[in-house]
C-alpha cells in the first residue's frame, strides 16, 4: 500500500506532481536552471520512469545526478551519453515534436494557452522588461504536453489575456494536433494550490486537483481566466514517504528546490547559505 | 612549408572586431560565453555593436552596461537564478536600445540558414506568437510547395564576427568543446568571421587523439587566442562551474549605473590576468575546478 | 526499476521490417553498410522494399539481385575502383526496375527534413539538372519570401525503416560511430523505425566514457543488434577495410542471374556466422583488421 | 631553378597538374575513392598546399597518408582532426560554396558545363546505366571551381550535348557567380592531352595548354564539342623530378594511381599486383 508523507512541503507537492508527469520512456529538456523541475525530473528517473531521457545544455541521457546550485551543469555534462550542440537537439527533439516535457514558468498565463515572458505593460515601453522566452515559445506548441509551474498561483500571473503573446500552445485538441503532425497532449499547470488543465481550444481550463486544505474558490478567486469547476474535484495526489525521502536526502539534500519560493528578500541569505554547505562539501569553507 | 598560425593575443581582436560590426556571442546561460573577448572589447573600447545571443547572460548585460551595443538581437536575456538581467532590464525599459525579441528556434534555424547559404529555412514555427507579428523582417509565413502546409520562414542570420569560448583549440584552428557548446557551432559557421578563445592550446596530434570532440574545424575559424578560466563568471563545463559569488557580486554593482560604473573600472578595465587574480586567483579557480568535479550520481 | 533492453537477435529483424516497407540503407561507398541485416532480409525473403540509399554499393545491389527491391530511390550505386554495380545495372537496362535518382544533396536534405518534421527544405539546388525536371515530386523550384531569390526546395523524406551499421552500442540504443556515418545520423532522424547492427554491444558506462563518439542517442533506436564484422565485404572504418578479394569475387559472380543465385546459396543463405566462415573466418578477419590499423602518415 | 623530370607517365602529368589546381588555405572534398584525385591532393598538401583542409569520408582535416586501394578510408579517419556526418559537410563547406575543389569525372561531358554520370541513350531505357552523380550535380555550382578529370579524351567523353544533363555548372562567369552568392572560378578539364577552361557562359572552352607532344589539332578532333585554340598555346607545365618522387616513393608506392589507365582486361591482375604488395607489407602475404 502506497505510504503518502504527512510532512511535506508545498515545494515538494509541486516537484512531486510534476515528476508523475512523466511517463517511462519520455523525453525530457531541462532548459534555464530551475531546481524544482530539475529535481522533478531526476526524481522520476530514479523512481518510475527509469526509460525516460533527459537532456540539459549539452548533455544527452545524463545519468540522474545530486541536484546542486552551482553544479547541475557539469553533473550533467560527466554524466551524458551523448553532447549534442543546440541545433542538433533541434532536429532530433524539439521540431519533430519527439519532446514529451519540458515545463516552462512565465510572467503571465491566460486562458487561451498564451504565455509572456516579454514585457508586462506596452510591448516598446514595458514596465517590466522580462527575459524572452528563449525556446519556450516553439516548444509550448512541439512537445507532446505543455506543462507549466507556478510557485506564486495568483490574478498576477494568471491574467484574462497577457499583455504580450511570447509563445502560445497554438494547436490543442487532440484531433488538430494529430493534423498538425504533432502529438496530442493536454495544457496542465501545477501551482501551489492546484492543478489546471486544458485540452481543447473553445473549453477553458478546468480544475484537475485541489492540495490539500485548498478550495475550489481559493483558486477561481486567484485565477484572472474563467476555469471550469467540476462537481466532485480530487485532492492532489500526495508526495509518498519514500518521495520526499529521496528528494531531501539523495535529489536535493542542499534545498536548492526551496529558493524558489523564498521571498525575494531572504533569497540571497538562503543561497549563501546553501553555497556554504557546497563550499564544506568539498572541504574549502 | 609549414602551415600558419592562427594563434593571437586577446588584444589582437580589434583586427577583427570593429566598431558598428554585429557579433554573435556564444555560449549559454551562464555556460562558455567568451567573457575575456567581452572583456577585451570593453577594454578596447569597441562601440555600436549589434549583439546577438540566443540564451544570454552576463555576456550579454555586461556589453550593455559598458555601453558597447547600439542595438541587440536575443531570444533570451537573463542572470537566471540570481534574477532578471539588470543592465538588459534597465537599457530596455529606461534608455530604449533598440532591439529585436526572436524566438528560440527562429534564431538558431536564422543563424544555420546563414550558415548554409540559404536567405531563410522553413518551420512549424511560432504561429500565434506576438514576436512573429512585430518583427516580420525575421518571419513570413509560407506554404509548403508540395503539401500546401503553413509554415514560418525564419530569415538568415549572418553576422559580421562570431566569439566563442571554448575547452582547446591547436594553432590550426580546430575547436573542441567537451561541454555546453550552445549554438557555438552554428554562429561559427554563419559568421563571416570567426575568433574563438580556449582554455588551453595544445598540439594538432593532442586534437587527432579525439577526433569526435571537435566540434569546429580550422576552416572556420581566423583567430584563436588562449585564455584560461576564459569564460569566468561564467562557467566552462565540464572543467569548472560558474562564480556565484563574483555574480551575486556583479549583481549588486549593476544596480545602478554609478556603482556598475565602479565594477568597470575595478575588474574589466586591467589586463586579463589582473582581473583573473582580483576574482580570486589561483585559490578561487581551485574552487571553481574542484566543484565541477564533484559530482554525484544516484 | 530497470530499464529495458533494445538488444535483439538478427533474426528479429522481421518484427520491424515489413514486406512493402521503404528502408533507408545507411554506409556509403563502400563503407559502413550495414551488410549483415542486409543479408537477412534476404534470408527471411522480405520482399518489394523501396530502398533509399544516398551512396550505395554492394548492400543495394545485392538486395537488387536478390529480387528485394520494388523500386529504388539513390544518387549514386558503384562498386567504386571494382566498376560499375551489375545487378543495379542490369535491373534498369533490362528489367525496368522503378527508380527515383536524386542528386546527393536533395537525399540529404530530403532526409533532414523528414528528421525535422517540414514537409520541405530550400537550397541552392541544382538548377538545370534533368533530375529535377524528371523528378517534380522530389523538386520544386521556389522563391525565398524574404529576397526573391530562387532556391529550390526539396521534398521531405521519411522512411518506415533505417537501417545502419555502427561501431558500438549499449542496451538502450546509444551509437557511437568511430568512423564513416555517411547519412546514418539522418537517416535514423526520419525513420519511423530504426535498426542498427554494432561491431559490439558494451555497457552504458562504456559510452559515457567518450559521449562526444555518441552520434545517435538511444531515444532514436528501436533494435540493437550484436553483429561482429558486420558490414562484411564492406569496411567498418577505422576497425577493418573492404575485402577486395571477395568483391572480385562477388563481381565475377554477378555477371549472370545464374552464377549470382550460386552466390546467394553459397554465401547468403545460411546464417550469419557461417557466412564469416564462408568468406574466410578468423585469419581473413585478421587480415582485414591489420590493413585497417597500418596506415602511414605523409 | 625548378628541375623538370624527363621520364613521367601521363597520369602522373595528369596527377601534378591538379594538384596545382590547389591553393593554399583550400579547403578540398575527396569523393569517391579515384587514385588519381586522391594523390593530387595528397601531394598539394605536402608540398605548396600544407594550410589546405582535405575531406574525405567522415574525417576532416587528415593528416596526408600514404596512398593504398585499400586503406585510403582508414588512413583518413585515424589521422582526422574531426569526424562529420554528410549533413555536417553539407551544411559547412557544400551549401555555402566554401568548398574549392573536388574534382569530378564524368562518362560525358559537353561545352556548356553539363556533366551526365546518368545514362548514356534514353533516360528512360538507357544502353548504360551511370552510377548516377552523388553530390557532383550540385557542388560543380558549389565550389570555387569545377574541375574535371579524363583519362581518356575522347568524342565518345567529349560530346556536343550530354544524353542526360545530371548536373550543370550553371553560374559560370565571375559576375553571375558573385551575384549567386558563390566565389568565382573556371570550369577546368585536365585530360591525357590537355587542359581546356570555360570561364563565361557565352564562349567555348578554349585549349590552355597542350601536353608535351601533343597538337591542338589532336585536341580539337578529339573533342566533339567547339574549342577555342588560341595562337600560341604553351605547353603544359612538367611535373618536377621532387614530385615525380614523392609520387613514387612517398604518395603512392603501390602504384594504384596507375589503375585508372589500364585497359578493362589488364585491370584484375593489375588490381591482384596490388593487393599482393599490400598483403606483403603487414606480413600475410
Amino acid at each position: 500500500m502506497t505510504q503518502y508523507a504527512k510532512d511535506y512541503s508545498v515545494g515538494e507537492l509541486m516537484c512531486v506532481t510534476l515528476a508523475r508527469e512523466i511517463d517511462d520512456g519520455d523525453v525530457v529538456v531541462l532548459g534555464s536552471f530551475t531546481p524544482l523541475a530539475y529535481a522533478s525530473y531526476i526524481l522520476a528517473k530514479i523512481t518510475h520512469a527509469p526509460n525516460s531521457t533527459l537532456l540539459a545544455y549539452a548533455a544527452v541521457d545524463f545519468k540522474p545526478f545530486q541536484l546542486s546550485f552551482i553544479r547541475a551543469e557539469s553533473s550533467a555534462t560527466r554524466g551524458a551519453a551523448c553532447i549534442w550542440t543546440m541545433l542538433e537537439d533541434l532536429n532530433s527533439v524539439h521540431l519533430k515534436g519527439r519532446g514529451d516535457v519540458e515545463a516552462i514558468s512565465s510572467i503571465q498565463a491566460d486562458g487561451y494557452g498564451n504565455i509572456n515572458l516579454s514585457a508586462v505593460g506596452e510591448y516598446d515601453s514595458p514596465k517590466l522588461r522580462g527575459p524572452g522566452g528563449a525556446g519556450a515559445p516553439e516548444v509550448i506548441k512541439m512537445h507532446r504536453k505543455m506543462i507549466g509551474y507556478f510557485p506564486n498561483h495568483s490574478k498576477m500571473t494568471f491574467v484574462p489575456k497577457v499583455d504580450v503573446i511570447t509563445g502560445t500552445r497554438y494547436v490543442i485538441g487532440a484531433e488538430e494536433r494529430i493534423k498538425a503532425g504533432y502529438r496530442p497532449g493536454p495544457i496542465r499547470y501545477i501551482t501551489n494550490l492546484a492543478v489546471i488543465s486544458k485540452e481543447e481550444k473553445d473549453k477553458p481550463f478546468k480544475i484537475d486537483s485541489l492540495h490539500s486544505g485548498v478550495s475550489a474558490e481559493q483558486v477561481v478567486e486567484n485565477t484572472g481566466f474563467e476555469l471550469e469547476v467540476p462537481k466532485d474535484i480530487p485532492e492532489t495526489e500526495k508526495p509518498t514517504k519514500e518521495q520526499v525521502r529521496l528528494l531531501r536526502e539523495e535529489v536535493d539534500p542542499y534545498g536548492t528546490m526551496a529558493f524558489d519560493f523564498k521571498p525575494g528578500k531572504e533569497r540571497l541569505g538562503y543561497l549563501n547559505e546553501i553555497l556554504q554547505k557546497e563550499l564544506e562539501a568539498i572541504g574549502y569553507a | 612549408m609549414p602551415t600558419e598560425s592562427k594563434v593571437a593575443k586577446l588584444s589582437d581582436i580589434s583586427k577583427i572586431i570593429k566598431d558598428g560590426d554585429t557579433v554573435a556571442i556564444g555560449g549559454s546561460w551562464l555556460g562558455s560565453h567568451p567573457m575575456a573577448v567581452i572583456r577585451e572589447i570593453i577594454r578596447q573600447k569597441i562601440k555600436n555593436l549589434t549583439a546577438i545571443t540566443v540564451v544570454g547572460s552576463i555576456d550579454v548585460d555586461l556589453l550593455i552596461g559598458a555601453g558597447c551595443l547600439s542595438r541587440l538581437m536575443f531570444s533570451f536575456v537573463s542572470m537566471e537564478a540570481f534574477g532578471l538581467a539588470p543592465n538588459f532590464r534597465r537599457a530596455i525599459e529606461k534608455e530604449g536600445l533598440p532591439y529585436d525579441e526572436i524566438t528560440g528556434l527562429a534564431v538558431i534555424i536564422g543563424l544555420e540558414a546563414g550558415g548554409r547559404n540559404v536567405p531563410f529555412l522553413p518551420y512549424r514555427g511560432p504561429f500565434g506568437s506576438d514576436l512573429v507579428k512585430f518583427r516580420p523582417e525575421f518571419y513570413k509565413e509560407i506554404k509548403c510547395p508540395f503539401t500546401g502546409e503553413d509554415l514560418i520562414a525564419a530569415a538568415a542570420i549572418v553576422p559580421d564576427v562570431a566569439i566563442i569560448h571554448a575547452t582547446r583549440a591547436d594553432n590550426t584552428g580546430n575547436v573542441q568543446i567537451d561541454g555546453t557548446s550552445g549554438t557555438d557551432v552554428e554562429m561559427m559557421r554563419a559568421a563571416k568571421k570567426r575568433i574563438v578563445s580556449v582554455e588551453e592550446i595544445v598540439s594538432p596530434e593532442e586534437i587527432r587523439r579525439n577526433p569526435a570532440k571537435t566540434k569546429i574545424p580550422g576552416f572556420q575559424v581566423d583567430m584563436v587566442i588562449e585564455a584560461p578560466l576564459g569564460a569566468h563568471p561564467c562557467s566552462c563545463a565540464p572543467d569548472y562551474v560558474f562564480d556565484p559569488w563574483h555574480i551575486m557580486k556583479y549583481m549588486q554593482a549593476a544596480m545602478s549605473p554609478e556603482t556598475f560604473q565602479q565594477y568597470i573600472d575595478e575588474y574589466v578595465m586591467k589586463p586579463e590576468f589582473e582581473y583573473l587574480e582580483a576574482i580570486g586567483g589561483m585559490k578561487q579557480a581551485a574552487i571553481l575546478r574542484r566543484l565541477a568535479r564533484e559530482v554525484k550520481f544516484l
